[in-house]
């Protein structure tokens, strides 16, 4: 199947400190030509570390590179997926409380495994590359910096 | 210095990001560096300004202009006055 | 990792008329304890075959049946990735323009490999074991059967 | 019949769905079965009734009682009244 000459394809990046909207990063990504729109939310997990209870994670971005990383992730996955029609993804800054999302991303194709490879390496690559931190805050206020183990 | 060698002394700015805020108590900071100098050369300034970095050393990258650049990288690179450096703590996005 | 023991761990299946809702499914599908929701949104998608341009399909399903094979996919997938926490599954029936979405799936887990695996599988045993048919409705009134290729 | 075999007849409950219900123009019937009675029995009878289901052969199992059941599977299956046995052609959801 010949990769199709779509000059409508978009890619819609977003760092936002309020809460994230599932149906805007989906719509985004719709397209009528695509069967198949595959949907990646990360959430705050509760979750206990040494007994102490996390309350909710504290992000931080170095803005402009993400821009400029997520860019060229982009790039990479139409090489690799040239049947991707659009990619879109939110992620959230500052404070997340437990239980929200602090990232959304969604890809269409016109088929679906086109749709959930990519979406999988593009959340991949975004743990690997994407200059963006989070601090675990625990009840009583101690924080701690995060580490990506992937 | 040797008469041979020809350098020019840049005024970058400095990001700091994660824990390695923290450690330096600071955002951002305009240092002067001697150009050309390379990914293992900025870090040793960096170290020299604030000790308390080499917590983190083995376990980060640098950011020149947007591009990572390995804390023992060689390579020579031509700073202009104005150009981004960032340090960059293990990433956890997601 | 052992496996954990959830008691309420859940499984949504629902066969509707109307439009899907993204919102409710995701919804159903997450949980406090999981960092990971992965999401599959099947669209009609805009066609031409042979010439003829589909302007919609129409679902048909043996409803009794989708509920058991349902159930049964449920618990292959539980046993293939213990760490699933909630499965959710609407699917349209009748008439569903192009465009619209005519199933989600959503797969809650505290890390997204499993979700991701078990939302693929997911789909991929729907398609093949559960019985649910579509006719592609043409421009002019003419319809045909549909057959999943997978 | 051969008075040595004893079997019965069960009236069940038979829905077409998809290119079947068309073929047929039904939905569902009663149809009286002897039983036991093998999948393959169930669609020789079905097709008695229904010569025009022929043009599904080769793409189609059937379900008794909500599972699958070969066309040319032998296996005798004890049917009572009511059971349901459906007509699968190719799936198509999703």
């Amino acid at each position: 199947m010949e990769p199709p000459d779509w000059p409508e394809r978009r890619d819609v990046f977003k760092l936002c400190s309020d809460a994230l909207s599932l149906q805007e990063v989906v719509e985004a990504a719709r397209s009528p030509k695509c069967g198949a729109v595959s949907v990646f939310l990360g959430t705050t997990r509760e979750d206990v570390v040494n007994g102490r209870k996390v309350i909710g994670l504290e992000y931080q971005a170095y803005e402009s590179m993400v821009q400029s990383e997520l860019s060229k992730l982009s790039r990479v996955i139409r090489e690799r997926w040239p049947h991707v029609m659009h990619i879109c993804l939110h992620h959230r800054l500052g404070w997340v409380s437990v239980g929200e999302a602090s990232v959304i991303v969604a890809v269409s194709a016109p088929h679906r495994r086109d749709s959930e490879e990519a979406v999988q390496f593009c959340v991949t690559q975004l743990k690997a590359l994407v200059p963006i931190w989070k601090k675990e805050v625990f009840e009583g206020g101690q924080c701690r910096w995060n580490e990506n183990s992937e | 210095m040797n008469s041979k060698q020809i350098c020019f002394l840049s005024q970058v700015k400095v990001l700091y990001f994660a824990r390695s805020a923290d450690l330096t108590g600071l955002r951002e900071e305009p240092v002067s560096v001697a150009t050309p100098i390379s990914g293992r050369g900025l870090w040793v300034e960096l170290q020299r300004r604030h000790p308390s970095l080499s917590a983190l050393q083995g376990a980060l990258v640098l950011a020149v202009r947007q591009e990572f650049v390995a804390v023992d990288d060689d390579q020579p690179l031509l700073l202009g006055d104005g150009d981004e450096v960032a340090v960059v703590p293990p990433l956890s996005g997601g």
